[in-house]
């Protein structure tokens, strides 16, 4: 297993419940990955550690785990992986899973919303961060009267290198934005947003309660730019387009809800192994619906968001996926030998 | 797919300009036009999205394509990588090729603009200069230009400027061959057609309003499209 | 605001610029309004930095801004922007100099063009062939003339007589900059700093010792909008886009705007004087308004060139308080007159603006 | 400048801004209709209202825009525009979200009519 997020721990602990021998190489010190700086997930606002604890508590002692091991190297040698990481730590496996995650959207590449150049301009992570530490202020540590989130950031957008959507930024929006009001009663709070895709169970049922219990507004348009006024006020220009007028609001805070990207390192191991990136730069799977988890070669799988943008509750079904898909390729192997 | 919508995806800008727009409203946000005019970019991209042809008629006779002042700024934003400020550039060539443009105020502008700028490139070898900038016609250039015009000679040396003369530097002469130069290429690039459209379709708008066209600044139709404003063109 | 944000994103458009041997080409604007600045950036390249510059009689408008005011057709603009170039590839030149934006921008759309639709550029090539029989190369390095100044700001500091800051205080000025909308709005890259953050002027600034003003409406324009100020009827458009920048400058107490496009400067000087008599209203401190200046003469005004000779006097807006605030020596009896001192008379004083006769 | 008189005759007067300025704008209608009828909350403007309303087919009355201009504080004009609606209560059978149509017309038009302007 590449990878000790939600998909690597899911599909870990079902992989030795079958019975087999697993290797989990993650490059940080801890498991968890993106979940370990969550602080509550959507839609019920339960916290990202209970689901870890779950995750890691499942894994057995047929799970060798080794962490802060960044993978630079999977080569295939006789029908077998080997797999090596950086600091000279090598394994050899029968199969190899990858399950490389996604990295963030790096904000400050839309330039004209002004990430790392306005004070108070900040990513939906850094605001998981701010509730984590239980404290939403300003740079100059006053609380916010008025918060506006931006969908679709690096998002839905050509002019970022990426067409596709990254399906969760919606309802994290949502999320993040009643967690404001329940932090910050007195906080005006804005979503700009260009469709309300409320895909998952329960979702658009937040969305509403967003609306009827905490009078969060929805402004249909995208942020076109922002900029600092002379008081220190985040200025946003978007077009309500269903009143078809441009408009002008300031913010004191501005989140950018940052969407999913195919992360670095899998694009390398997958150009080494000769892996194909579709136009989006997630992996390709054998077939996007009957064969999900399966690569072009014999032996390597992916689960997770590897193959693109996935919820925590789809990530861990195609993490058990591809552990039932592991097992079948050895089982036909077996019959074979 | 109507006959409008191909004339305009001949055309190169439109080609460049429009890639399936998603109503974001981008554009519109940091359009000048769209805060000063009563005009969205967006609206502009998507009718012509429908491949409508009454639609496009429409537009191509409205007074919404005149607005844009072409500062590109929806270029930099649309997420989709299109520029609705160069569909634009292709929807009022449209229009001034099949003599639509009379059919709105800001659009029979564009004999003002053709007996200005458009002349004054084939007289003088550029859009503008200050013999032409008369104080009368540009109350706004203040009591500072009324004086460098009153002077100009003297300025214009003191500043450097080769005023009228013969050779290189700012406001010379350009000769009669460089000129014949441009005038030919006016010629075979279909920018003397354009100009002989916009007169030809100019004339015919200026009997049906009994007005006389004349051949320069100086006539009643000229200060007529050149100072006419409905004030429904913007925010009441 | 963090300043170390701005320089990442400026390190993401870096633009190859020539360092000798310029076709330069003139601008419509520039030359009408302010023919002072293009003598200022030949001198300066020349006399103070010993560039060759060629300044061809031949060349014309390319005529931008008849394409943007749609009466000219894009065939016949890029049949003229080959002539130019032809009479560069003529002249034996590679590296072209545009003093004008709007020239510059189209310029840079056209080899954008041609790029992806290379029937396109064919057929602008047979054009220019059968109208006046010339050919022409590409030129090798296309920049505009303040990406010139910006890439030799620092020689120019050298040499400064002067540095934009208060005599008095010792701070640095205050300074508004904009950037013409085709510098690069509409290709990023093409533009030192990019789109979102320009770096060219502010480079120049923070190099001449001013500090830069980011304020809400910054990256607005400045209105022109080509047919919006052509037809009157329409400049209703054109000056409240002005307004709007002023509005929004003003808090910040800006001592002077400079300006990188041959328009903009014209539109925000004249716009002030004329926002003053419709409403009363002035920009600057005490009457005054806040001076727009080129950004050649501001690399004149800092190399100690005499205001008068680079020509400020033709400015509706008065430039005398912030050559006092910096300390910058001038005759202001000779600020009218003619170029052998000869008396000219002098521009009646508008209502509202505050206004320097001598 | 109060009492300026224009001396120089230019032709043409400042163009109006008509960009929605939200934080200029009084949201004092907002705010009393908010109180008087809170389901103005749960609208995501789907359009259903307006592509059901009589008077919409009639005059260019859209309930959907009306939610949203009282919302943003463009008050400006809106009692004419409220006047269009006949109160058939169409819209309110059609809302896929419950909103209190009717009785939030009669909350804007009363909000209009009494509101703190």
């Amino acid at each position: 297993m590449i990878g000790g997020g939600a998909a690597g721990l899911e599909a870990s602990s079902a992989l030795a419940s079958l019975g087999f021998r697993v290797v989990l190489v993650e490059k940080e010190d801890e498991t968890g990955g993106h979940i370990k700086n969550w602080h509550a997930l959507f839609p019920n606002r339960r916290p990202g550690t209970e689901v870890l604890q779950a995750l890691r508590s499942k894994l057995s002692k047929e799970v060798e785990l080794f962490s802060g091991k960044t993978v630079t190297e999977i080569k295939q040698v006789q029908g077998r992986f080997e797999v090596g990481s950086a600091d000279g730590w090598k394994a050899e496996a029968d199969a190899v899973l990858l399950t490389t995650g996604f990295s963030l959207f790096n904000a400050s590449k839309k330039e004209e919303y002004g990430y790392g150049i306005y004070d108070n301009v900040i990513t939906s992570a850094d605001l998981e961060s701010a509730f984590s530490a239980g404290k939403i202020t300003m740079k100059n540590g006053e609380q916010p009267k008025r918060i506006g989130f931006v969908h679709c950031v690096g998002s839905r957008d050509e002019k970022a290198g990426n067409i596709y959507c990254s399906k969760v930024c919606c309802v994290t929006a949502v999320k993040q934005a009643i967690e404001v009001k329940q932090f910050l009663p007195e906080c005006e709070v804005f979503c700009f947003y260009m469709d309300m895709r409320m895909f998952g169970r329960h979702y658009e049922e937040l969305y509403k309660e967003a609306q009827e219990k905490y009078y969060i507004q929805f402004i249909r348009g995208r942020l076109s730019e922002s900029t600092e006024d002379h008081t220190g006020k985040i200025i946003l220009k978007v077009e309500d387009t269903l009143l078809g007028k441009p408009l002008k609001i300031g913010v004191d805070m501005l989140v950018l809800m940052v969407g999913m990207e195919s992360p670095d390192i899998t694009r390398k191991l997958g150009s080494e192994l000769g892996l194909l990136n579709d136009s989006d730069r997630f992996l390709v799977s054998a077939d996007q619906h009957i064969s999900a988890n399966v690569s072009e070669i014999p032996g390597l799988f992916f689960a997770g968001t590897c193959t693109g943008p996935k919820n925590i509750a789809d990530t861990l079904a195609d993490a058990r996926s591809a552990a039932l898909a592991i097992a079948g390729y050895f089982e036909n192997n077996s019959n074979r030998s | 797919m109507g006959k409008l919508y191909d004339k305009l995806a001949e055309d190169v800008r439109f080609v460049e300009s429009l890639k399936a727009c998603i109503n974001c409203g981008t554009c519109t946000a940091i359009c000048p036009a769209a805060e000063f005019y009563n005009y969205e970019p967006r609206v502009i991209a998507t009718t012509v999205q429908s491949q409508d042809d009454s639609k496009i008629e429409e537009l191509l006779k409205s007074e919404t394509i005149w607005y844009c002042g072409e500062c590109m700024s929806c270029k930099t934003r649309c997420p989709r990588g299109n520029a609705p400020g160069l569909l634009i550039i292709a929807l009022r060539s449209l229009s001034q090729d099949l003599g639509y443009f009379t059919a709105s105020e800001k659009g029979r502008q564009q004999l003002a603009i053709k007996r200005t700028i458009g002349e004054w490139i084939l007289k003088y070898g550029y859009c503008v200069n200050p013999d032409l900038l008369n104080p009368r016609l540009h109350p706004e250039q203040g009591p500072v230009w009324e004086w460098e015009r009153d002077n100009i000679e003297p300025v214009m040396e003191k500043l450097g400027a080769n005023y009228h003369g013969d050779g290189p530097g700012a406001l010379r002469r350009m000769s009669d061959d460089d000129l014949e130069e441009i005038r030919r290429i006016f010629d075979i690039t279909g920018g003397t057609e354009r100009f002989d459209k916009i007169e030809k379709f100019s004339e015919t708008k200026a009997e049906e309003m009994h007005l006389e066209l004349g051949h320069d600044i100086d006539s009643e139709y000229f200060d007529y499209v050149y100072t006419t404003n409905n004030s429904k063109h913007t925010k009441s | 605001m963090k300043h170390e944000g701005k320089k990442l994103v400026w390190q993401e458009y870096q633009k190859e610029i020539a360092d000798d041997h310029f076709f330069y080409a003139r601008s419509c604007i520039r030359q009408t309004f302010f023919p002072g600045s293009e003598k200022v950036f030949t001198k300066i390249l020349k006399d103070e930095l010993g560039k060759d510059v060629y300044d061809s009689e031949h060349h014309t408008s390319c005529t931008g801004i008849g394409y943007h005011a749609d009466a000219v057709p894009f065939e016949t603009t890029m049949t003229v922007v080959a002539r130019q170039f032809a009479l560069m590839t003529e002249a034996g030149y590679e590296n072209y100099a545009a003093s004008c934006i709007t020239s510059f921008g189209l310029y840079t759309e056209i080899l954008e063009t041609w790029h992806h639709f290379p029937e396109v550029e064919a057929k602008a090539r047979e054009f220019l062939f059968k109208a006046t029989g010339r050919e022409f190369k590409i030129p090798k390095n296309l920049a505009h003339a303040s990406d010139i100044i910006y890439k030799f700001r620092h020689e120019i500091a050298e040499k400064a007589k002067y540095r934009l800051v208060d005599k008095n205080t010792g701070k640095p000025l205050r300074v508004v900059e904009h950037i013409g909308c085709h510098y690069s709005k509409m290709f990023p890259h093409k533009g030192v700093g990019g789109a979102e953050y320009p770096y060219v002027l502010t480079g120049m600034i923070e190099a001449w010792g001013g500090e830069v003003i980011d304020y809400p409406e910054r990256r607005h324009c400045c209105g022109f909008g080509f047919r919006q100020y052509i037809v009157q009827a329409n400049r209703g458009y054109s000056i409240a886009c002005s307004k709007k920048k002023f509005d929004s400058m003003e808090p910040y107490e800006p001592d002077m705007i400079i300006t990188n496009c041959p328009g903009c400067p014209m539109f925000l000087d004249r716009w002030q004087y004329a926002l003053s008599e419709m409403e009363g209203k002035t920009y600057g401190k005490n009457g005054n308004g806040i001076p727009v200046f080129t950004y050649e003469e501001v690399a004149g005004l800092v190399l100690g060139y005499d205001p008068w000779e680079i020509g400020l006097q033709v400015h509706q807006v008065p430039a005398e308080p912030l050559l006092d605030k910096i300390g910058i020596e001038y005759d202001p009896g000779s600020k009218f007159k003619g170029p052998n001192g000869e008396d000219l008379g002098h521009p009646e004083a508008p209502s509202y603006l505050k206004f320097y006769k001598e | 400048m109060a009492g300026t008189v224009e001396k120089v005759r230019f032709g043409f007067s400042v163009n109006k801004d008509r960009q929605i300025d939200y934080d200029a704008n009084l949201k004092d209608i907002a705010d009393i209709v908010l109180k008087a009828e809170p389901t103005i909350n749960l609208c995501i403007s789907c359009g259903t209202c307006a592509s059901t309303c009589t008077a919409g087919q009639f005059t260019d009355f859209s309930l959907r825009k009306m939610i949203l201009l009282v919302r943003r504080g463009e008050t400006k004009g809106l009692e004419n525009e409220i006047s269009k609606c006949m109160l058939c209560g169409k819209c309110q059978l059609a809302c896929p979200r419950g909103v209190s149509t009717r009785n939030l017309i009669l909350q804007i038009h009363k909000a209009l009519k009494t509101g703190a302007l």
